[in-house]
């Protein structure tokens, strides 16, 4: 390898190492569709984060004789709901509950059901058939009676919606990593990996796991709208954030009950979990991409 | 027999049809939606209200309230006597009734053996105890029977006029077995044709039915439990009346042209419990000061935008015979600056943190009361949103600081005042709060031991009640009217302040379907 | 003329990518006549695969395309045919068999549905008479049993077997042409062998000509007539074998020869390689592609493309310093590092 | 010769068929490596042929203990790896060595080229994380690649570069011993002769002993000192690779010679083309596992499993013809 | 294959018995006495201790639990609390209600989702590609609710082409009973079918760059083929998983489509008795959805055989698809 001028292919390293560095978010911007899909989170972030700057009204304040007001009635942008608090200043605080529930949700999900699926799709054997049984087990189980007992010994609160929402996520990552598990642990290069004498520990999480992240992320953007959805599921036991916090969840609950006459609870959170929903996966796709070396800048 | 005062809010729903023009026309099915599965009719195991809808008109008991539920009036019994002791009551029965054909006999004639097997089937077997005080049910003749009780119970009539107490056959129960529930054969105007699970039930006419021929020829019971969809079922046509409409759903029948919103004042109360033994609620001026400090008339407006309920002050329905408008002037008035000042008598300037546990469906009240609380005494109020099974269980073990509940039943005020504020039903969930006083019970006991007479108890009632408001135990909210959609073709038909669907009933009620 | 079957005259293809255009193939020609054999070598990348695809207008849609070039087959132009009548071109007159045994044949059908269906699919046949086809073919292309084999799935043949169904699906219509692309890459030696000889038997038997793409010089040698030598999409020599093995004249096919390996390498010696790698052909270049790793490499490489002259009856080749007045020497083991 | 680094004594790898009962175990099995002897000396290259199927890459597994042999014997310097414990034989692979055939498949693509070479010396706890990374840099220019490529991810190279890497990890704890499986199989002639060429470079360079499977018989012969011929899980002939190309004695190393494609246009090759397939391992026939396709084969090579015969110092040949 | 059947049908046996031990232990964690709920608010404590007692829940806990394994080993699932029936007639009345809504809903998003991934997937990167990957995402994101109750409001109520609640029975007409299963087998479809659109197109896609797909193009089949025969074909391993996941679900019970339009099927039985705490149903019904899940995941794995041959049982790396 000696016909190359040193000079010329140094300065070509230079800029390749920087695009190198960047590389991750170009390619993610320059998949416009992924673009669009991270802006969405990002306003949606930045409205759950800046909720008290935004909002224009209290989330809270109630004004019973000015309830179910039309969208744009007496200042009141998307209306009112049946309490006649401000709704555009509930959705944009319930943005915060509604995101963090979505995401922890799933991650709480991702962690313990990626876990699982890696050690029983890497080990096999008893192991495996112990891990993905219980699953199975899980699996079969009604989400209501699992929130239902969760929710109840656990106590309520957001942090347990969240573990309730979580634990019926395990079973569903745990089978997809386990799926993907059983095809990248044939790679070749996790027999590399082992013959330079790793240890099981580094092969499942240095080379295994990043390998399966691609369909992992692909299932946790999606089951995100099945979380918010599930939050609202909750409301309707009671189990969900209690009132008068705001959640998407919650306004679409309580404004199913208006759905002919007054239909704007229903419609606006209602897409404000579609909107949210929409970015998040369009994003969850350009990230796979993204966090695939091999796709092309 | 008994008569009492009648106080019924007519005026309020002038909406029923029961003056509908026209000659009633035979025939036709009527299609009733109801909000729940009945899971079984059989009388000692039934347990809830949609049950009993279907058993009403299958079957019969002795006595039945009137239409307004101002007084008892006969049934299978003619007539009835009470012994100077309150212990023995002697029925004379109807001799012209015949049990509809089933499995097990071909429709045989009803005599007063039937009544003391099903009487004392309840009274002994039922774990629902709808024949409490019962002793033992003797045959004195052909058609007459004696029921003795081992304490006087004044109530024992209205007792009866529960479903629990029909009168059924005992070969159909000895020979159906576990499944006599989803078989019940009876002496009423309807019986059994088919039965799907969770999905409808449906009923023909029983031609040896003793009373006024039914003009249906059949009643199909739709099992719709979500109330919007009952109504969307009403509007599409699916149905002709739907038992359980509240909410939007009131505007939308009453815009639309077919169909009719039939509401009236009724025996039910929603109110808010105040835990009388722990917390800082125990104390009854801080008690007092939360009742000042809530705006009743705004939560009952802010809860029922469409109507359908008007705010209650006494732990009684307006309908029971037992209620006294001049003890409402004891109720605490909404003053939300002399309930700051209350409280802070009370210890608590700055107000406390607490829990109020509440049923999904009651959400609504608490949530608009947890903002009185906020505003008017920075108490902060967490809502406790529970399933049923868990709002029961906390709720009755008095671990509830805090709770919001409803209470429909006879218009006899015991079973208002007795189940909700006697010291016997500590841990049950009616007296959950924790409610005691000596004095209250004693007065309670002798409501129902010492006569039948209905102005003399209501008085004891109201000597009760006054003792009772005076502790403040608890916020009353609302009383609920009960309200039923129909189409126009359905005559004949009202709704009952005991939330009792009647379609042919002995007390006068025939429903028709116009063609 | 009459029998030449397959003409290319300066084919280009084009890919287009998310930024730019990689120029895949520049300006290829090709002459076969019946029953020739013409190989294809290069290295890996060099636009060989692009090459046979292109024949059989089977570029992806929408990202590889056809700029310039005339394609004319069996006296048909093939670039000017709708898409109905080059399907009946495909696999009938034209038939391809890929490198990979194991890749290439559908792993869910069975090997006799996928030889039935290449037979249904251009002729009229009965379900009956294709699987009697299928199973004649199977016998033909050697594999023992076929009676019991066509109800088998591939993943139940061996590599080699596989390349045997391969090539009984390329030849169940008697092509006139058969594009072999590396058809024994992916095979042992012995197996190599077997596979070689049964395409020259059944070439033999069916008056087949054949386009075989390969990098391995041995199978070059020992299965054509001609060859073209490829390199970074330009066709930098052809000629007849005879001709490229004793009288190269482009620095990439001395490169190309010299780093086989053979009996007379001796086991001490140092091999020769070419150094480097291909150039980017997202980027143009001005010059030769071969530039940049070519020991003979002058200024004019780098800023002129050379033009292919015909040095020789039938020996073409693309190179500033090889032309008909003038002459490269070639020196001893410049390719040794 | 000098010192023994590894020796093979009637090793054998059977692979067990599950037969999807439950509560019962299997019988059948792959016989991939079915009783093969060796050694390995210091500083040699042995080379190890056959065809597609018949236990080299096995064997190579064997050797650093990637699976366990169903029977038999590795012993590498005297040590019996048989009776090591997993943490121990995590350690012994510094010594032992692999390069895999696929040069597409054996790295991660998802790490960076430094991550991936700095990765065995991360394993075994060698040097801080400077120190690996100016190894890496040193590693990647023993091997002709530059510092600069360290960043990059293995979707940027080129097969032979990426054989360059896998070198260049196997490098990077002083083996003693590399097992190359394939390692130029998948890869063009002149990137073939580029590695090739490294690997010589480097066994001169830093003393490494080579063990090194191939179908190609020209590279091995190439390279190697002593070649073995594998066929169904058995080691049918070995010896120098003089006397196996010059004189080779097993029908079966006859017949692989005979397959290698003309050197040139010229060239009229005598074929002694094989029939059919290598038979299922599964199964393999009695006697000698060739009998089948061989064109010599006699009555007695169906019943009798022939024995090693020394055709004098080096060279050995398990054929009926010899013994 | 038959062997491996009896192998996976004894597998079901942990899987039950785990179901089982944790369905015991939930339905003794959550509050809620089953005799306070059945006997209502009015209940006295007396009465309730007598239910009790009636109903056997003041026995000790270990010898509810022997008694209920004990049950379950003979096949017995117990006698429901509130409905006082055998807890299998009552699942036996309702699950070919919800069979029939499964498997209509199946169909329709079988028959729409697929093809529409399909499609998506051979015109990648097109404005028909992008179209139905965000309709297939507003669809994963709908709530099932608004959706039902929409459908209810403009097709019942303002068109009067479909009732607006409950089940046909055949005794009313096929037709009858057909207009009954439409509205509540869309909402129920509508999840499933996005969920196959989007998993049909990434599993094409990654066909489609397969060889063989070459091969078949090579051979002149026309791109109809290509696609539908040849890449389908292969890509319905993932396809199957997801069927898989799906069917499971629906045969569980579809709680909330099952309350929007009254069906009578699982989920409500279910639901109903969780509300009422009748936990013999409980018990049940988890259990007897357990063993119908396992059953599909059985099917679904044969199904794997059939259309991949190369899935292989006995090394016991089958089933999982990739
Ligand atoms: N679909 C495609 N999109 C973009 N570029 C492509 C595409 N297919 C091939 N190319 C480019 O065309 C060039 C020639 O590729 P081709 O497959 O013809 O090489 P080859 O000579 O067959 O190599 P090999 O020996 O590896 O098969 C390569 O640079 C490749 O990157
Ligand atoms: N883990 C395994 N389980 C079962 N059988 C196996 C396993 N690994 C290898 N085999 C079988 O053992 C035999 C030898 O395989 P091996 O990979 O050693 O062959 P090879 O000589 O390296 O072939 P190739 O040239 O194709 O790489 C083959 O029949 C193979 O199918
Ligand atoms: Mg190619
Ligand atoms: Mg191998």
């Amino acid at each position: 390898m000696t016909s190359t001028q040193p000079s010329s292919m140094e300065t070509r390293e230079v800029k390749k190492k920087e695009i190198n560095e960047r590389s991750f978010i170009r390619k993610l911007l320059k998949n416009r569709i992924a673009a669009f899909g991270l802006f969405v989170t990002i306003f949606m972030t930045i409205i759950a984060i800046f909720a008290p700057l935004i909002a224009t009204h209290a989330p809270n304040e109630m004004d019973i004789t000015h309830s179910l007001l039309g969208a744009g009635v007496d200042g009141h942008f998307l209306g009112t709901d049946n309490y006649g608090r401000d709704l555009f200043s509930r959705i944009v605080y319930g943005a915060r509950i509604s995101l963090i529930v979505g995401v922890s949700a799933v991650l709480f999900g991702a962690v313990f059901g990626t876990f699982l699926g890696l050690i029983a799709g890497y080990f096999g054997g008893k192991l495996d058939s112990l891990i993905m049984r219980t699953m199975d087990g899980l699996f079969a189980f009604p989400f209501i009676l699992l929130a239902i007992t969760l929710m109840t010994v656990l106590g309520q609160g957001l942090v347990n919606v969240i573990i309730a929402i979580g634990v019926a996520n395990i079973p569903g990552f745990a089978r997809i990593v386990r799926g993907q598990v059983l095809s990248v642990k044939e790679e070749e290069f996790i027999e590399v990996t082992r013959s330079l004498g790793a240890t099981h520990g580094r092969i499942l999480f240095q080379h295994v796991l990043p390998n399966c992240l691609a369909p992992l992320i692909v299932y946790g953007t999606m089951s995100i709208a099945g979380a918010i959805i599930s939050e609202a599921a909750l409301s309707f036991l009671g189990l969900g954030v209690q009132p008068p916090t705001a959640s998407w969840g919650s306004i679409l609950k309580d404004g199913k009950d208006f759905l002919v006459l007054n239909p704007q609870m229903a419609t606006f959170s209602g897409l404000a979990i579609l909107i949210t929903v929409l970015g998040i996966n369009l994003f969850g796709d350009g990230l796979r991409d993204a966090l695939d070396p091999k796709m092309k800048v | 027999a008994c008569s009492g005062k009648k106080s019924s809010n007519e005026e309020v729903s002038s909406n029923g049809n029961e003056n509908a023009t026209g000659e009633p026309q035979d025939g036709g099915t009527l299609r009733l939606g109801l909000s729940a599965n009945p899971k079984t009719l059989d009388p000692i195991k039934y347990t809830g209200v949609y049950e009993s809808q279907i058993m009403r008109m299958v079957s019969d008991t002795l006595v039945v309230y009137s239409k307004d539920l101002s007084e008892i009036q006969p049934s299978l019994a003619t007539s009835w006597e009470v012994s100077e002791d309150m212990k023995e009551y002697t029925f004379q029965l109807r001799e012209d009734v015949f049990f509809q054909p089933g499995e097990y006999q071909d429709g045989r004639q009803m005599t007063a053996e039937d009544v003391k097997y099903s009487l004392e089937r309840s009274a002994t077997e039922s774990a629902m105890n709808r024949l409490r005080g019962v002793a033992s049910v003797e045959v004195t003749g052909e058609f007459e029977v004696k029921l003795h009780t081992e304490a006087p119970n004044a109530a024992l009539l209205a007792m009866l006029t529960d479903s629990g107490n029909m009168i059924v056959a005992k070969e159909e129960v000895e020979g159906w077995g576990d499944n006599f529930g989803t078989n019940v054969v009876g002496t009423g105007p309807f019986m059994i044709k088919n039965w799907q699970q969770d999905q409808q039930v449906e009923l023909v006419r029983h031609d040896k039915y003793w009373g006024e021929k039914p003009h249906l020829d059949g009643v199909t019971v739709k099992i719709i439990s979500d109330p919007n969809m009952m109504t969307n079922a009403l509007r599409s046509g699916d149905i002709d009346i739907a038992s359980d409409v509240k909410g939007q759903n009131r505007e939308l029948i009453k815009q639309d042209t077919n169909l009719e919103l039939i509401s009236k004042s009724a025996l039910a109360t929603v109110y808010l419990d105040l835990n009388n033994k722990k917390g800082p609620t125990a104390d009854a001026k801080v008690r007092e000061a939360i009742y000042k400090a809530t705006n009743v008339e705004e939560i009952v407006q802010g809860v029922n935008q469409w109507g359908g309920a008007v705010p209650s002050l006494l732990p009684i329905p307006k309908d029971s015979w037992g209620y006294d408008e001049s003890l409402e002037a004891l109720v605490p008035t909404y003053d939300p600056d002399a309930a700051k000042a209350l409280l802070s008598e009370a210890g608590f300037p700055d107000g406390f943190k607490t829990e109020i546990y509440v049923s999904e469906a009651r959400v609504p009240y608490a949530t608009i009361f947890q903002n009185q609380m906020k505003k008017n005494l920075n108490i902060d109020v967490e809502i406790k949103t529970v399933e049923w099974g868990t709002y029961s269980d906390t709720v009755s073990k008095g671990n509830a600081p805090m709770s919001i509940g409803g209470w429909t039943w006879y218009p006899d005020p015991y079973f208002y005042l007795y189940q909700l504020f006697h010291t016997d039903q500590l841990g049950a969930l009616g007296n959950g709060k924790g409610y005691e006083n000596a004095e209250v019970d004693a007065l309670l006991n002798r409501a129902v031991s010492e006569t039948v007479d209905q102005a003399e108890r209501a008085t004891l009632y109201q000597e009760a009640l006054k003792l009772i408001l005076k502790d403040v135990p608890r916020i009353e909210l609302e009383n609920t009217e009960a309200a039923a959609g129909i189409t126009k073709k359905v005559k004949g038909f009202d709704v009952s302040p005991d939330f009792s669907i009647s379609i042919v009933n002995p007390n006068g009620t025939n429903v028709w379907l116009e063609k | 003329m009459s029998d030449v079957i397959l003409k290319v005259e300066n084919l280009d293809v084009h890919f287009r990518s998310s930024a730019s255009i990689v120029k895949a193939v520049n300006g290829v020609n090709i002459t076969l006549k019946k029953k020739e054999t013409l190989g294809i070598v290069g290295e890996s990348g060099s636009g060989k695969s692009v090459t046979a695809t292109a024949l059989m207008r089977l570029l992806p849609k929408g990202i590889g395309s056809i700029p310039n070039g005339k394609i004319t087959f069996n006296g048909k132009d093939i670039l000017s045919l709708s898409d109905k009548e080059m399907r009946d071109v495909r696999g009938n007159e034209i038939a391809m068999i890929f490198q990979d045994p194991m890749t290439s044949l559908n792993p869910v059908f069975t090997v006799g549905d996928q030889i039935e269906e290449a037979v249904r699919t251009h002729q009229q046949m009965s379900k009956k008479e294709a699987k009697k086809k299928a199973i004649e073919m199977l016998k033909v292309v050697g594999i023992p049993e076929p009676e019991k084999r066509v109800k088998m799935y591939p993943h139940e043949f061996s590599g080699g077997m596989r390349q045997r169904v391969m090539i009984a699906i390329a030849l169940s219509c008697n092509p006139k042409l058969l594009i072999a692309d590396e058809p024994t890459t992916a095979l042992d030696v012995t197996v190599q062998a077997q596979i070689l000889e049964l395409m020259k038997s059944l070439q033999e038997k069916n008056d087949t000509s054949i386009i075989m793409i390969t990098h391995d010089l041995g199978v070059v040698w020992e299965m054509c007539d001609k060859v073209i030598v490829m390199y970074a999409g330009n066709t930098v020599e052809s000629g007849t074998v005879e001709t490229i093995y004793e009288n190269p004249l482009h620095p990439y096919t001395w490169g190309l020869l010299e780093s086989q390996i053979t009996k007379n390498t001796l086991n001490g010696d140092k091999l020769p390689a070419i150094p480097g790698s291909p150039p980017d052909l997202r980027n143009p270049i001005p010059g030769c592609n071969f530039a940049d790793r070519c020991p003979y490499a002058k200024e004019i490489c780098s800023t002129t493309k050379p033009q292919p002259i015909e040095v020789e009856l039938g020996h073409i080749v693309s190179c500033h310093f090889q032309t008909n007045s003038n002459r490269l020497e070639r020196k001893e083991r410049v390719y040794i590092e | 010769m000098s010192e023994v680094v590894i020796k093979v004594e009637n090793l054998k790898k059977h692979f067990p068929i599950n037969e999807a009962v439950p509560f019962k175990k299997s019988t059948q099995s792959v016989k991939a490596v079915d009783g093969v002897s060796f050694e390995v000396y210091k500083g040699e290259t042995l080379g190890i042929v056959g065809e597609s199927g018949c236990g080299k890459s096995t064997m190579a597994r064997l050797i650093n203990q990637l699976i366990r042999p169903t029977e038999g014997v590795v012993e590498f310097k005297g040590k019996n790896l048989a009776t090591l414990g997993s943490k121990e034989i995590r350690s012994i692979r510094k010594s032992i060595q692999m390069v895999f055939q696929n040069p597409y498949a054996s790295l991660d693509p998802r790490k960076t080229i430094e991550y991936l070479i700095a990765e065995p010396l991360a394993i075994h706890h060698i040097g801080d994380a400077k120190s690996r990374k100016k190894r890496v840099i040193e590693l990647l220019e023993v091997v002709g690649l530059s510092g600069y490529h360290a960043e990059r991810y293995v979707h940027e190279f080129s097969g032979g570069q990426r054989q360059r890497i896998n070198i260049a990890r196997a490098l990077a704890l002083n083996p003693d011993i590399i097992i190359c499986d394939e390692p130029v199989s998948a890869l063009d002639v002149s990137v073939q002769a580029q590695v090739i060429n490294l690997l010589k470079d480097l066994q001169r360079k830093f003393d490494l002993t080579y063990i090194f499977i191939s179908h190609d018989l020209n590279v091995v012969r190439y390279i190697c000192d002593r070649i073995a011929v594998m066929y169904l899980g058995k080691i049918v002939e070995i010896g120098t690779y003089e006397e196996l190309y010059e004189n080779p004695k097993h029908p079966y190393t006859k017949a692989l010679l005979s397959a290698i494609p003309k050197e040139n246009p010229f060239d009229k090759k005598e074929r002694i083309l094989l029939e059919g397939d290598v038979p299922s391992p599964v199964n393999p026939p009695p006697g000698c596992s060739f009998h089948k396709r061989c064109p010599h084969a006699m009555e007695h090579c169906k019943k009798d499993v022939p024995a090693f015969v020394d055709l004098g110092e080096t060279q050995k040949v398990a054929c009926h013809l010899y013994s | 294959m038959g062997k491996y059947i009896l192998k996976r049908l004894v597998d079901l046996l942990p899987t039950i018995f785990v179901v089982a031990i944790i369905v015991f232990v939930i339905t003794r964690l959550i509050p809620g006495d089953p005799a306070a709920v059945m006997l209502g608010p009015q209940a006295s404590v007396e009465d309730i201790q007598e239910l009790r007692d009636d109903l056997g829940l003041n026995e000790p806990l270990h010898t509810q639990f022997l008694q209920y394994i004990g049950d379950l080993v003979q096949g017995d699932f117990g006698v429901s609390l509130t409905y006082n029936q055998p807890v299998i007639s009552l699942i036996m009345d309702r699950f070919p209600n919800t069979l029939v809504l499964a498997f209509s809903a199946l169909v329709i998003a079988l028959l729409i989702g697929i093809p529409a991934g399909i499609i998506s997937a051979s015109k990648q990167n097109s404005v028909m590609d992008y179209t139905v990957m965000v309709i297939s995402l507003i669809g994963v994101s709908i709530p099932i609710f608004w959706l039902g109750v929409m459908l209810v409001l403009y097709f019942s109520v303002n068109l009067g082409w479909f009732p607006a609640t409950g089940m046909g029975t055949m005794d009313e007409g096929f037709i009858t009973y057909i207009k009954h299963l439409v509205l509540p087998s869309i909402t129920l479809a509508t999840i499933p079918m996005a969920t196959f659109a989007r998993i049909t197109r990434s599993s094409m896609l990654e066909v489609i760059s397969q060889d063989y797909i070459k091969t078949a193009r090579a051979k002149g089949l026309k791109e109809f083929f290509v696609i539908g025969k040849h890449a389908f074909k292969n890509a319905l391993t993932p396809i199957l998983t997801v069927l898989g996941m799906q069917v499971s679900a629906l045969l569980g019970g579809a709680v909330l489509t099952e309350t929007i339009f009254s069906w009578p099927g699982m989920g409500r039985l279910i639901v109903d008795a969780i509300d009422k705490r009748d936990f013999v149903v409980v018990q049940g019904t988890v259990l007897f959805i357990a063993i119908i899940f396992v059953l599909v995941n059985l099917l679904i794995d044969v199904l794997y055989k059939i259309v991949n041959p190369r899935v292989n049982y006995s090394s016991g790396k089958g089933g999982e698809g990739k």
